[in-house]
């Protein structure tokens, strides 16, 4: 009974604390961080309790208001978006435990605000992972976009510009989504994707339909800062406050990622198509010149935030380059970096304000030697930078490995050459940092001495991190097998069926 | 915000227009069924009323008539008033929003009917306290409240 | 960069213009936009609800979820200028009390 | 022959993308902040304007139902797109409003909402 | 054929000193606790793998199977006779190294010596799961396990030195690494089972000539790299600046041979010797081991500092390696397994040399070593006998793997490849006999008076300097290495030797 | 046809607005002119049909978001570069 709800029943406490955080933080502020906590705690739950039940008994199909499909709205949930709704809440409910004491510290006297915004941004980010209607979605991508525009506003002195950059190239993406739904919408007369998917096949011809899918990627494109669109992010992550990064680095792109697969692989129909325009390798071309760029810029980066912002632009490449790919393999490398980087990032974004919490500063400057002041949080950052870079057998290195795969299915050479290699340049500032961290500096630097582990909410968020990132990698087949295999749609397994599986 | 005017003819004017938008308001929304209007119309027309007291008489004289701080309560009103019923509707056994499944003992056409009432004075309500609320943070009259 | 700018303006015009043949005539009444589930809406929407303004059946009960979302939206952003606006302005007033990146 | 049938059949939709293109031309190169927002507003109204313009029926009326006119499908407009600009229309006054509060406090910050010289003022913080 | 058998003691072997790095770290601050973890784990490590080797001997393979880790390929253990003979000279010589370790670090006064403990651990670990991988991905990931946790150790001085010896090796490692992410990930696309089989796994079927080409260059660039073979070798001189133990043990022994361990496996295990001839790569393969030999030896002659002309040398004689793997020939692979072997104890006698001159008297230069020999007999007489070994003289046991890969040169109709042995043995005569000729017949009477190292090093040395002696006298005498290494030849060339 | 032709009058009068509001360079009057294509734009939206969407772009696009332009503009600066 209660799980036939339970796509809505993941969004109910999110907006409940939404509401209620305000509500109570009015009177006591120290209420508002329990308040969080707890939605998020019952979020947890109901999205880890959803996964099971997807995996049980098949996707869920929940009618909002009662309607039928094509009439009302659906929420569809199946494995891949229960997949990655835990993702959302399992960083959301870290990010949380770590906020507690550093939002007070880094924006003091907005907490209240603070959560609250924070928590609608889930709301909306969900609200895009779950939602099977076109319209809808747009409805989430502006709930989610607008609190991210007030969440990066509040942080450094230069946030509010960078907001504000990001605000006119964010609008400008979710109009072109609503674009690309409206020709959608004219040709087909429906807005739920699963109806305007059967209705799709004849319409490949059509230039209308063809620039819609442009438009389509162009609008998610801009909302996961894929290559050329990027120019928004790094910015808006820098001096955005590092508590607000951490929660909208890992998930915001990937969710946009998620949602662009949707789009292409299961409304569009990405194979129809690359029979007409080439879309997906021109996709791959922008990952692969991304992953390049964003990994050179971020070698040049003095300030670890606006490094680790490049380095996002670079990873959410890689997610790109699998979704031009468009094979099943390159796919669930696609999805499996969804998770992957958004842990990935979570990780190294917290130790990062742990570090502008307990130093002041972010720049690398303030790194040195700080491995021993900080040996837990650092265990963590290693651990982390190790799977960014790529190394075995942290899930960094398995999410590359099934694009390598899903190139060489396709015998994309470049791609295979890229993304094998593109872990140097990863590595370049990545081993320049740790040896920053472990061991003194030589140029006469100041040590950054008396400081030590921040509060262990601030740790502990860190470590549990770490641990994912080594488990994930290690158990890297289970998520595969038993998530993200079974949720590629099936035209294209079938396709690549004599290859991989 | 702005300062006081001294027209005496805007001042007068808008004393005797404020009531009329505002009832021309609850009309659109509860008409908003057999004509073109509803809550966002509706809510919109009541935010204006009251922005136009601000701008015209300015912010001393307005305030009265509806105190800043209640603009995000207005809004928080709104917005659970919309969820409060589409969760009542759930409690009672039907999917979110599912108006014919609401405890009324009406038959299920009407339900629906009352259900989009009620949904509508919540987007109404909403739409009103946020726009207002926008509106004072705007013009720094929320630092004071 | 402005003139390039420019340039890709116009191609995006030219090029929407070009999707624009094929979409279906101005005021065609049998476009698919207006076929499938709009049919239903107008319809069924007075006999679902006794209310005869069918976009507000629409908004209201066939996508009400869409309004729903609708409205939370309107409270982001009344949450959002809030939290950006008093924040910032008594920070500033204050003075920063860590520096920044 | 197409560029005919596209001016005599679908000269609305032409003006939605001409409205659509000088929104984004504000947007984009507009160096004024606030120009960029009145950018913004135009484009949105574009798209709106493109939804609208396309649930137009010749012939046929607003979709209020009337009970003497009945109820079949060709004499009512298509209600879709009314309903979904709805949301639009709101959604773009939010992001206005959000907006805005940006610019006062960037205005607050820097004195300026002038983009070059908002990035000269930049400069000079680091 | 051999018989397998499912047990866990392969993944004890490994996870052993895994489970000793936190108990090192946690100890850090009381030495003596933290240097007993090191050396309980040494112990049971190597006994762990002595247990196995009844099991060797009688053709039995132990493996686990652990779980999927990506379609179709699992994360395997599986004992070959290979990889234990591999496992078998790194465990062993851990124990050594832990002793002399103890005694190194107390001498010299080595800071941090916690991280350097837990990093050492970390690298054995690795290096086992090396040799103990039973397929090409689970290699891979250990692989890549050992460049990072030897990072540590190479940067371990924290001198500008070090930084830049660090960073070079990893720029060499790294893509290094990335070229066999690559191999294996062509071959998994390719034949989905990787699984190591004495022959070799690829055919070829699989691809045009050009690419298979292709993909053995690149996996030869991958484990070249650790393997030094020129021109990849310019990091492991460098690496010279981490503490002489890691250099002994790491840079004489583990890394430098899980790098030629992996020319043994790709060349044996994943290509096999028909394909080789198939596409006609082995002469390339042979000629690049042999040109390094020679070049290697030649400039270790030039080398004044003794660490890095032991390092020139190691390069040299990893390429003695590669040169028997490269011949496909029966004796030239019980060449190239024996030298495997060998040429560990007599190196990681040198290293310990080296290292106990250093830690009493601070000098790392041959020219100042005049007479040394005098203070230090027992080092000094054990190093005379290592370099006499790698020299090639019978009697050690560096002759016997000379031997055997000398009668594969012929097999293989590859005389030149004969005389370059036999040149380099008389250049690698022309850069240690120096050594001892100044160390014992040179007077210096300024010598300050030092005496022997402390026992905790001597001792080591020591030991390994008999081995090698007993070795070259009775190749088949307790672990029967001749034994085994003839056992992995036949399976790999299909031939007796 | 008259809606036609009322229809194309309203397009060209929303692009002459869009033009000026773009191209005015006191912000004030520049808000203004927004308001003012609202407002034609609201007209289209009745003369296409969609009562409702007219009604809403009336009072919130040309009504509230013109407000809002207006107090922002007052509080920062009345002149733009361009």
């Amino acid at each position: 009974m209660i799980d036939a709800h339970l796509p809505i029943l993941v969004l109910i406490p999110l907006f409940l604390g939404a509401v209620l955080v305000p509500a109570v933080g009015m009177s006591r502020r120290s209420l508002a961080y329990p308040t969080a906590l707890l939605s998020l705690a019952a979020t947890l739950g109901l999205a880890w309790r959803q996964l099971v039940v997807v995996m049980d008994s098949g996707t869920i199909r929940y009618r909002v208001a009662g309607w039928e499909p094509p009439y009302g709205i659906e929420l569809y949930v199946d494995l891949l978006s229960a997949f990655v709704v835990l993702i959302i809440a399992v960083i959301a409910m870290l990010v949380v435990v770590y906020a507690g004491s550093a939002v007070k510290r880094e924006i003091p006297g907005q907490e209240v605000g603070f959560f609250s915004v924070m928590l609608i941004m889930l709301i909306g980010l969900n609200g895009m992972v779950l939602t099977g209607d076109l319209f809808n979605l747009y409805v989430f991508f502006e709930v989610s976009s607008l609190s991210g525009y007030a969440l990066m506003a509040v942080g450094g002195r230069k946030a509010p510009v960078a907001a504000f950059r990001y605000l006119i190239l964010g609008t400008v993406g979710a109009s072109c989504y609503l674009m690309g739904v409206g020709y959608l919408y004219v040709l087909t007369g429906s807005l739920n994707m699963m109806d305007v998917a059967s209705l799709a096949p004849q319409l490949s011809e059509n230039p209308a339909f063809l620039i819609s899918a442009v438009l389509m990627v162009v609008g998610l494109g801009l909302k996961m800062a894929l290559f050329p669109m990027h120019l928004w992010l790094p910015d808006a992550y820098t001096y955005a406050s590092s508590t607000a990064t951490a929660i909208i680095a890992p998930v915001m792109t990937k969710v946009s990622a998620y949602v662009l697969i949707r789009m292409l692989y299961f409304v569009y129909g990405m194979e129809r198509l690359e029979t007409v325009i080439p879309l997906g390798s021109v996709i791959t071309w922008l990952g692969l010149t991304g992953v390049v760029v964003g990994s050179i810029m971020a070698i040049a980066q003095k300030d670890a935030k606006r490094m680790l912002a490049y380095s996002s632009v670079a990873q959410v490449a890689y997610i790109g380059v699998g979704i031009g790919l468009g094979t099943p393999l390159a796919l669930v490398g696609a999805l499996l970096h969804v998770m992957n980087h958004a842990a990935m990032k979570c990780c190294l974004f917290l130790v990062t304000g742990s570090v502008f919490r307990q130093t002041g500063s972010t720049r690398l400057d303030s790194f040195n030697g700080i491995g021993r002041r900080m040996p837990l949080t650092f265990l963590g950052f290693t651990v982390a930078a190790l799977a960014m870079v790529g190394i075995p057998p942290t899930n960094g290195f398995f999410s590359k490995w099934y694009l390598v795969l899903g190139g060489l299915q396709k015998d994309a050479w470049a791609v295979v050459i890229v993304v094998v290699f593109s872990g140097l340049l990863t590595g370049a500032y990545f081993f320049r940092l740790l040896a920053r961290i472990y061991t003194k500096p030589t140029d006469g630097q100041v040590e950054t001495t008396a400081i030590g582990e921040p509060p262990p909410a601030m740790v502990a968020p860190v470590l549990l991190l770490a641990a994912m990132l080594l488990l994930l990698g290690l158990f890297n087949h289970w998520v595969v097998g038993n998530i993200i295999e079974p949720a590629l749609p099936a035209a294209l397994t079938e396709r690549f069926s004599q290859a991989g599986f | 915000m702005i300062t006081r005017k001294d027209s005496v003819i805007l001042d007068v004017v808008t004393r005797i227009m404020v009531p009329f938008i505002q009832i021309f308001a609850f009309y659109v929304i509860f008409h908003g069924h057999y004509s073109p209007g509803g809550g966002f119309q509706g809510g919109a027309l009541l935010a204006g009323s009251v922005l136009l007291q601000r701008i015209v008489l300015g912010r001393d004289r307005s305030l009265p008539g509806f105190p800043v701080k209640w603009g995000v309560p207005f809004g928080v009103i709104g917005v659970l008033l919309f969820f409060g019923t589409g969760l009542l509707a759930q409690v009672m056994g039907g999917n979110f929003l599912q108006y014919d499944a609401l405890p009324f003992p009406m038959d299920e056409v009407w339900l629906r009917n009352t259900g989009i009432l009620l949904v509508e004075i919540g987007v109404a309500f909403a739409v009103m306290g946020t726009l207002i609320a926008i509106f004072d943070e705007l013009s720094g009259a929320g630092e004071e409240a | 960069m402005k003139a390039m700018v420019q340039v890709l303006l116009i191609l995006l015009g030219v090029v929407l213009a070009y999707a624009g043949t094929g979409l279906p005539e101005f005021g065609d009444p049998h476009s698919p936009a207006s076929q499938h589930v709009s049919n239903h809406y107008i319809e069924h929407a007075y006999h679902d609800s006794h209310t005869p303004n069918i976009v507000t059946v629409m908004i209201a009960d066939y996508r009400s979820f869409d309004t729903f979302g609708e409205t939370v939206v309107v409270f982001t952003a009344g949450m959002a200028c809030l939290f950006i606006l008093r924040g910032l302005r008594r920070r500033d007033e204050e003075g920063d009390p860590v520096d920044h990146a | 022959m197409d560029l005919e049938a596209l001016i005599t059949g679908r000269w609305p939709y032409l003006f939605t993308v001409v409205l659509l293109i000088i929104g984004l031309r504000g947007m984009l190169l507009k160096s004024n902040f606030v120009k960029k927002l009145i950018g913004m507003n135009i484009f949105q109204g574009a798209i709106i304007l493109f939804y609208v313009v396309h649930a137009y029926k010749l012939g046929a009326t607003v979709p209020v139902f009337d009970k003497h006119l009945g109820e079949h499908a060709d004499l009512y407009m298509n209600p879709i797109p009314h309903g979904l600009m709805l949301t639009a229309i709101v959604v773009s006054v939010a992001t206005t409003g959000v907006a805005l509060a940006l610019l006062i406090v960037i205005h607050r910050r820097y004195g300026t909402l002038e983009e070059g010289l908002l990035l000269e003022k930049l400069r000079q913080d680091d | 054929m051999d018989q397998l058998i499912e047990s866990w003691r392969p993944l004890y072997a490994i996870v052993v000193s895994l489970v000793a790095i936190p108990l090192i770290v946690v100890s850090g601050s009381r030495p003596n606790l933290r240097e007993f973890w090191t050396l309980a784990a040494a112990f049971a490590k190597a006994g762990l793998v002595l247990s196995m080797l009844p099991w060797v001997l009688n053709g039995v393979q132990p493996y686990s199977r652990l779980w999927e880790i990506t379609p179709g390929v699992e994360l395997s253990l599986r004992v070959d006779t290979l990889g234990y003979v591999f496992a078998l000279v790194a465990s062993c010589l851990w124990v050594l190294t832990s002793f002399y370790s103890i005694g190194y670090v107390r001498g010299a006064k080595e800071h941090k010596q916690t991280r350097y403990f837990a990093s050492f651990a970390f690298a054995v670990s690795s290096t086992i799961g090396i040799a103990f991988s039973g397929n090409l991905l689970t290699f891979l990931i250990f692989f890549e396990m050992l460049t990072l946790a030897t990072y540590p150790l190479v940067i371990h001085k924290e001198t500008a030195a070090a930084r830049f010896a660090a960073n070079k090796y990893l720029a060499y490692t790294l893509p290094a690494g990335m070229c066999l992410v690559f191999v294996t990930a062509w071959c998994v696309s390719k034949v989905g089972n990787v699984d190591f089989v004495p022959g070799g796994f690829l055919d070829s079927s699989l691809g045009s000539i050009a690419e298979l080409r292709w993909v053995f260059l690149l996996a030869m660039l991958a484990v070249g790299v650790k393997a030094g073979i020129m021109p990849l070798h310019s990091w492991l001189p460098a690496a010279m600046a981490a503490p002489t133990p890691v250099s002994a043990l790491l840079h004489a022994v583990a890394v430098v041979k899980a790098g030629v361990f992996g020319v043994l496996r790709i060349t044996g295990f994943v290509f096999g010797p028909d394909l080789l001839r198939d596409i006609g790569v082995w002469t390339a393969l042979a000629w690049v081991a042999g040109i390094t030999l020679t070049v290697a030896s030649l400039l270790a002659i030039r080398q004044d500092n003794l660490k890095r002309r032991l390092a020139y040398s190691t390069v040299g004689h990893l390429s003695y390696i590669v040169l028997g793997a490269a011949m496909l020939t029966p004796a030239a692979w019980t060449g190239s397994v024996l030298h495997l072997m060998f040429h560990a104890t007599m190196k990681i006698t040198l290293f310990f040399c080296a290292g106990a001159i250093y830690v009493r008297t601070h000098k790392e230069n041959i020219s100042d070593m005049h007479g040394i020999g005098r203070q230090m007999p027992f080092t000094m007489a054990a190093f005379a006998i290592g370099s006499l070994g790698l020299a090639g003289v019978p009697g050690v046991n560096g002759f016997v793997s000379k031997w055997n890969l000398a009668v594969g040169t012929l097999q293989a109709d590859q005389a030149v490849f004969m005389i370059l042995l036999l040149v380099s043995g008389v250049l690698n005569a022309a850069y240690f006999f120096p050594i001892v000729r100044v160390a014992f017949f040179e007077k210096n009477d300024e010598f300050p008076k030092f005496g022997e190292a402390s026992p905790l090093m001597v001792v080591p040395l020591g030991i390994t300097a008999i081995v090698s002696i007993v070795l070259g006298v009775a190749p088949n005498l307790g672990v029967h290495a001749l034994d085994m290494a003839r056992r992995i030849a036949a399976a790999v060339t299909g031939g007796a030797a | 046809m008259t809606p036609t032709v009322l229809i194309f009058g309203f397009f060209v009068i929303a692009t002459v607005a869009a033009l000026v509001a773009l191209e005015v360079r006191d912000l004030l009057a520049a808000s203004a002119v927004l308001s003012v294509f609202s407002f034609v734009v609201a007209l289209l939206y009745v003369s296409l049909g969609a009562v409702d969407v007219g009604f809403n772009e009336a009072v919130l696009g040309a009504g509230v978001t013109g407000v809002l332009f207006l107090v922002a503009v007052y509080h920062t600066e009345r002149r733009s570069g361009d």
